[in-house]
């Protein structure tokens, strides 16, 4: 005991510091006020711990710092918006998506392929070019055969904007259904699969290692077949599927909308890490400038299919009923109404926004650390960060977890984005701004730590809420008759000073270890 | 012999201790280096030669114990203020600058005490004496053939030369070798213990040798330290280690006898 | 005489360096083989090869009579190969058991090899529970012997087992080795040549990245020369 | 030896034609341009031709960028200290000049020397955390920095200074550089100093002190070895890179009708860290070469694809990336390099 505080001094004594500051901020502000407050940082601080612990793992295991992080995060909220306002453009969207994927999913069958094949060095450089080239070719004379439902951003009446206001009123378009035109349906699809896999197989043959052997089985297909199958699937019940999505109610729409974002932003972050991250392990600055350029390739992407201007997205009937009990008095009332609100020490405190989020940020923190402690992938991960090398000479396949860990920190950033959007609202800049509040967090917690990222987001989050708070009341100095009314530029330029005096105080944040 | 017991002590340490979280790396080490004697220090891997260097040279802060240097007291100077003091340093695992040249390299080396450092309006061809400094230090240690290639490009027995030419570049008193033959092949090992031998006698220099190589060792130091698991297990000149019962069982096994 | 691993001419690069250049070594089944040499002369950078975590660029590395050079370095250790590394590479966030555990390739082989491992190091039984890197030196040479142990291998690569023991500690781990060596092949890299020529039957000189001599152990101890060469008095 | 200085001449031509045919040209441009409309030197003299104008409008921001960028490429690309509140050099510069125009109403000098001396203290501001922090949790603590002070000039409490999020407007340059009527000795005075100051910055990668500075990046526990307190190195860095940052700002905020708080945002130091990469880390020229293809570039797209020009541009960049790694100058050198290879090998070849 004596040792553990000798050996932490300096973080008891921030912690303390800290604490004593909140202590001391509480006694100016009515009960009510602090208990709100404190749940609006929980909250602000869960969804950044979505986001920072994703980043964090990333860079413990890897080494790479996912600059795009929060443009995937975004992503994974306009996706998640796109499943639950629009069901009808999801199901159009699946097949084709689903079978410009299936060429991905054989990536362990190139290598194999790319040995046989024997070429010129000249033929070598120039079929990777030729196989990506006739892919995008395949794809754009299909794609645009394929009409998707869709909206329209440039008229407000047809735009992401309308379609939200009239979902939260309850009313949905009726559904469409989308046929190729032009091109029979059965060309079409065989020539997306064909396009798909030499597209993939182009990518792919950048990145093979003279000499490699391979052995192929059976697992090397799934992934592969199970895509197939869902194209195949989806387009031949498209209509009964997208009516069966319509007539779900809200609170199962919105379920599937998390999954949804959560697997696709998993999906994604599998496809990056095999294809672009790979090749630049050995070369961290450009990991740097590729995330980067991702980052604005993402922003623009979804600018170009959802718009710029912001808008919202409807909270599930789960938490937005109304009644005259409304605000519920207490669980039970809410658990009989599902009102929006509910009243805490005479406060109102919204149960998506206040209570919900914490939760799940606090499910999340414990799943993601019981998957560290007590799974082999766990242990497989924590081992990995410290000897990457080591871990491989036992003969696991350190490639194939570095992908998970890749997909999975992707897959949490976007379902942050998704549990947000209800009540963040979605905009282009709303994975900018937050993924700048995961790194603050992360400094302060400790890059590579994951206890270090929830702490670090919950002061943030903490943080930034009381200080908007006393924007409102204002903070009486002590011996003073000063009332000082912090304005909203200082709670971002606070949460960054504690950064900063933090990292002067400990280089690697509260939890961090010493190198 | 006389002679030599008595002359100047350069460079003591007393009751050096280090400590890594679990493991004591070196445990009251108290030496005392004579001047412009060749000193070695012997001991099996993992004994806390190279941490006893880390100590002197101030890459490593020690738990507890001084390191004297003339008389005075250097033991929490920063590593980059020892050169200051005349005491330079190799190392085991070849630490240069891969990415520039041979001449690069030792100039960096030469010019470090000179003063110059902040005339950033001037090139650094303008510095005549550095420049022949660097000649000097360079055709001192054979690699002038090589004098523009980088360093990286070097093979690992030039590395080794050039390594040492970045200490000898700014004329240091004291000159820390952390096994300066690591990795060379044995033809090229006596040339170059000829070569520090060499630049002691000559040059009035005091030289401590980290060393594997028991024979080398035997037959060019004046004293001899020998290290087992962080203390020093015998101490004296290198008839007194040879015929060491001690020495023989931890270290050399027994096995064989030295041929002094 | 049957040869589990047959090391053909390999030239291996770290960066730009040019480690090895040119080594050969055969490796007799059921025999316990010591690479001998001085510090950096590629000894380390051997069984890294072997093991293709440094992948040479030529040559060939031919294990259980199957070409492995080129393999990813997992599919080759999976084929029955454990590494014991220099300063043994315990991963510290993880525990005693779980060091073990990292190391199983299929489901229940920890609690298979248990008791033998236990039986071997019965220090470790009662560290189980430990954080890697609450251990002293002997017991982390322990655990990183016993988790080349857990899965099934027929070749071990031990790279400096007595670096920094006390010799009480040394000898307890020769007599592991020694009782190792009974079921599977052993490579061992060895600087203190005592250790070695106690355990070894056969030995592999290199000296700047190339193989110099080769022969059976017996030979050496009487060549006083070749021991002055290469490996200096020591 | 009359011969001497005459061949030392020729040799000198030899050498740098490359460069000195650039300069020439940069020199040249806006007479082209107004040639090639059909408009006479004379009108261009006048600063009456239309799209030499323009075309010296875009040449002055490449200018005053290739200042900026290299002033990033000292303390990262030479130095090796990754900074990510690098902005801040450039938007002090930029801001204080706004303000001390047009809020003090000081002169054109006395305003060049306020930002010069606030550049050495922002600068001895980031050198006091260099002793704690390195690497990436350095390029954190700048970051901060960075923002702290981009939230500063945003907020409304700065806003009669610094105009908040509108930015800085109506700055009024001196009669005799306005942007508008003067623009060709604008130009002139703009390459002048980009030509000193990468002359300087030459200078200072070869001579003692950029040697350290180089050392540094190699290998910075060495460097220490050497005897060198490396901290007082990667102040001097700093410093010169901070004036440097400070001037294009001071340049910037003279020639633009606005300043924008973007200049002060992380965007900008990553636009300085692209255009280094576009150029090649750590070599000034690509510094240079990075600053034009960056803003022709991003003004090519701009102009032709408008409003997705980010698409196209995050596209190039990851291109680069894959592709042209070492960056332009970085790719040509080791080309170069393997070309001459070639011809040595061919000519030994035929004897």
């Amino acid at each position: 005991m004596n040792s553990f505080l000798r050996k932490n001094t300096v973080l008891l004594i921030t912690l303390a510091d800290i604490t004593a500051l909140f202590i001391a901020a509480a006694q100016g502000m009515e009960k009510k006020d602090f208990v709100i407050t404190l749940l609006r940082g929980l909250a602000v601080g869960s969804i950044t711990f979505l986001v920072a612990s994703g980043f964090s793992l990333i860079f413990g295991l890897l080494d790479v710092l996912n600059l795009a992080h929060g443009t995937l995060f975004m992503i994974g909220a306009y996706i998640g918006w796109t499943v639950f306002v629009r069901p009808d453009t999801f199901v159009d969207l699946l097949t084709p998506l689903a079978l410009i994927l299936s060429g991905f999913a054989l990536r362990d069958v190139y290598p194999l392929l790319a040995t046989r094949i024997r070429l010129g060095l000249s033929m070598k450089r120039i079929l990777p070019w030729a196989l990506i080239l006739v892919s995008i070719l395949i794809f754009s004379y299909i794609l645009p055969r394929y009409p998707i439902s869709f909206w329209d951003i440039g008229t407000y009446g047809q735009s992401p904007v309308t379609y939200s206001f009239l979902a939260d009123q309850g009313t949905r378009l009726p559904a469409q259904v989308a046929l190729f035109t032009e091109i029979s349906a059965p060309l079409a699809l065989i020539g997306l699969l064909f396009a798909s896999i030499i597209g993939a197989f182009g990518i792919s043959l950048f990145n093979i290692e003279t000499q490699q052997q391979f052995k192929l089985n059976w697992k090397n297909f799934i992934g592969f077949a199970i895509l197939l199958i869902v194209a195949l699937f989806v387009f031949i019940f498209n209509e009964s599927l997208t009516t069966a999505l319509t007539g779900l109610g809200s609170n199962w729409l919105f379920l599937i909308a998390v999954v949804v974002a959560t697997l696709s932003g998993a999906g994604l972050g599998a496809l990056i890490e095999s294809t672009l991250i790979r090749p630049l392990y050995i070369r961290p600055i450009y990991q740097l400038m590729l995330t980067l350029g991702m980052s604005a390739i993402g922003i623009e992407i979804v600018r170009a299919i959802w718009g710029r201007p912001e808008f919202v997205m409807p909270k599930p009937a789960f938490f937005n009923g109304s009644s005259e009990v409304c605000p519920a008095a207490n669980f039970a009332d809410w658990w009989a109404h599902n009102c929006s609100t509910i009243l805490l020490l005479d406060g109102r405190v919204r149960v998506y926004n206040e209570i919900f989020i914490p939760i799940i940020g606090v499910v999340v923190l414990i799943s993601i650390w019981m998957l560290l402690q007590r799974t082999r992938l766990g242990m497989v991960i924590r081992a990995g960060v410290q000897d990457r090398e080591m871990v491989e000479a036992l003969g696991i396949n350190v490639r194939r977890v570095f992908t998970m860990v890749f997909s999975l920190g992707v897959g949490l950033a976007a379902l942050g984005g998704i549990l947000a959007a209800p009540s963040m609202g979605l905009s282009n800049a709303m994975g900018e701004s937050l993924f700048l509040n995961a790194l603050i967090a992360l400094a302060i917690g400790g890059l590579t730590n994951y206890p270090g990222a929830a702490l670090g987001s919950v002061l943030v989050g903490l943080i930034q809420q009381f200080i908007i708070k006393y924007g409102q009341i204002g903070i009486a100095i002590p011996f003073t008759d000063i009332i000082f009314k912090p304005t909203p530029p200082i709670v971002p330029a606070s949460t960054v000073l504690l950064m900063v005096i933090i990292l002067l105080i400990l280089p690697n944040g509260l939890l961090g270890k010493k190198e | 012999m006389e002679g030599a017991m008595t002359a100047e002590i350069i460079l003591e340490t007393q009751n050096l201790r280090k400590q890594f979280s679990g493991l004591v790396a070196v445990d009251n080490v108290s030496i005392k280096v004579r001047k412009n004697s060749l000193h070695a220090i012997i001991g099996p891997n993992g004994a806390g030669k190279t941490t006893f260097f880390n100590l002197l040279s101030g890459n490593l802060e020690p738990t507890s114990g001084k390191v004297i240097y003339k008389g005075r007291d250097i033991t929490h100077q920063p590593v980059h203020r020892t050169i200051h003091f005349g005491i330079g340093r190799s190392f085991q695992i070849t630490n240069i600058f891969p990415n520039l040249t041979v001449f690069e390299n030792i100039r960096l080396a030469s010019q470090a005490l000179g003063g110059d450092n902040f005339k950033f309006w001037q090139a650094s061809s303008h510095f005549k004496k550095y420049e022949e400094r660097t000649w000097n230090v360079i055709e001192t240690v054979g690699l002038k053939e090589r004098a523009q290639t980088f360093a990286r490009t070097l093979p690992h027995g030039d590395q080794r030369k050039l390594e040492l030419g970045m200490i000898l570049a700014p004329d240091p008193e004291v000159l820390l070798l952390d096994e300066p033959t690591a990795g060379m092949a044995s033809e090229q090992v006596p040339e170059l213990i000829a070569l520090i031998q060499g630049i002691q006698k000559e040059g009035n220099k005091t030289v401590m040798l980290v060393e594997h190589n028991m024979n080398v060792v035997m037959s060019v130091s004046d004293a001899i330290t020998v290290m087992h698991q962080g203390m020093v297990l015998a101490e004296g000149t290198p008839a007194e280690i040879a015929a060491n019962k001690e020495v023989q069982t931890a270290y050399l096994g027994g096995l064989y006898e030295l041929n002094v | 005489m049957e040869y589990i691993l047959d090391v053909q001419n390999i030239h291996s690069f770290i960066g730009q360096y040019h480690i090895l250049q040119g080594v050969n070594v055969r490796v007799p089944k059921g025999s316990i083989t010591a690479l001998l040499g001085r510090n950096g002369a590629g000894k380390t950078t051997t069984l890294k090869s072997i093991l293709g975590l440094t992948p040479p660029r030529e040559g060939k590395v031919i294990y259980e009579g199957k070409e492995v050079q080129g393999m990813r370095s997992f599919d080759i250790a999976s084929m029955g190969i454990g590494f014991v590394p220099e300063h043994r590479a315990i991963f510290r966030d993880l525990t005693v058991e779980e060091n073990l555990k990292i190391a199983e390739r299929s489901k229940g082989e920890y609690i298979r090899k248990k008791e033998f491992i236990f039986d071997l190091f019965p220090d470790l039984k009662r560290l189980i529970t430990l954080p890697g890197t609450s251990l002293s030196g002997g017991q982390q040479q322990m655990l990183a012997i016993a988790r080349a142990l857990v899965a099934d291998n027929h070749l071990l690569l031990i790279d400096e087992p007595s670096e920094g023991l006390a010799p009480v500690i040394i000898e307890h781990m020769m007599k592991a080795i020694q009782l190792l060596s009974k079921d599977s092949t052993i490579v061992l890299v060895e600087q203190n040549f005592l250790v070695a020529s106690q355990l070894a039957e056969y030995y592999v000189i290199i000296e700047e990245g190339r193989s110099v001599q080769e022969g059976s152990m017996k030979d050496l101890a009487n060549d006083k020369a070749a021991i002055h060469r290469y490996l200096g008095a020591a | 030896m009359t011969q001497q200085p005459n061949s030392r001449m020729s040799a000198f031509f030899l050498t740098n034609r490359a460069a000195l045919f650039t300069l020439l040209a940069l020199i040249l441009l806006p007479f082209i341009v107004g040639l090639m409309d059909g408009e006479s030197p004379m009108l261009v003299f006048a600063n009456q031709s239309g799209n030499s104008k323009f075309a010296q409008g875009l040449a002055i921001e490449i200018f005053i960028l290739a200042l900026y960028a290299l002033s990033f490429d000292l303390i990262f690309g030479i130095t090796g200290m990754l900074s990510f509140g690098h902005s801040m050099f450039f938007g002090v510069g930029a801001y204080l000049t706004g303000i001390s125009l047009k809020t003090l109403g000081l002169s054109l000098p006395a305003t060049l020397g306020l930002v010069f001396i606030a550049a050495i203290v922002q600068a001895v501001l980031f050198g006091l955390v260099l002793p704690r922090v390195k690497g990436i949790t350095f390029a954190l603590v700048t970051l901060g920095l960075g923002s702290v002070f981009h939230i500063v000039v945003m907020s409304s409490e700065m806003g009669p200074y610094t105009g908040a999020d509108v930015g800085l407007q109506g700055v009024i340059a001196p009669a005799f550089i306005s942007p508008a009527n003067e623009r060709l000795r604008f130009y002139f005075i703009a390459l002048t100093i980009l030509i000193l100051v990468y002359l300087l910055y030459k200078r200072f990668v070869d001579s003692p002190t950029g040697r350290v500075c180089i050392a540094i990046r190699e290998n910075e526990g060495r460097a220490r070895m050497l005897g060198y307190n490396t901290f007082y190195f990667k102040l001097a860095a700093l410093t010169l890179s901070s004036l440097t940052a400070a001037l294009a700002g001071f340049m910037h905020a003279i020639y633009q009708p606005i300043v924008s708080p973007n200049v002060a945002s992380m965007g900008f130091t990553v636009t300085a860290l692209l255009i280094i990469l576009i150029g090649g880390v750590g070599t000034l020229n690509g510094a240079l070469i990075g600053a034009v293809v960056y803003r022709l570039l991003d003004f090519g797209l701009r102009r032709y694809i408008g409003e997705s020009a980010s698409f196209i541009s995050g596209t190039v960049y990851v291109l680069f990336v894959l592709f042209i790694p070492f960056g332009i100058v970085g790719t040509w050198k080791t080309k170069s390099f393997q070309v001459k290879q070639g011809w040595d090998r061919l000519r030994k070849l035929f004897g």
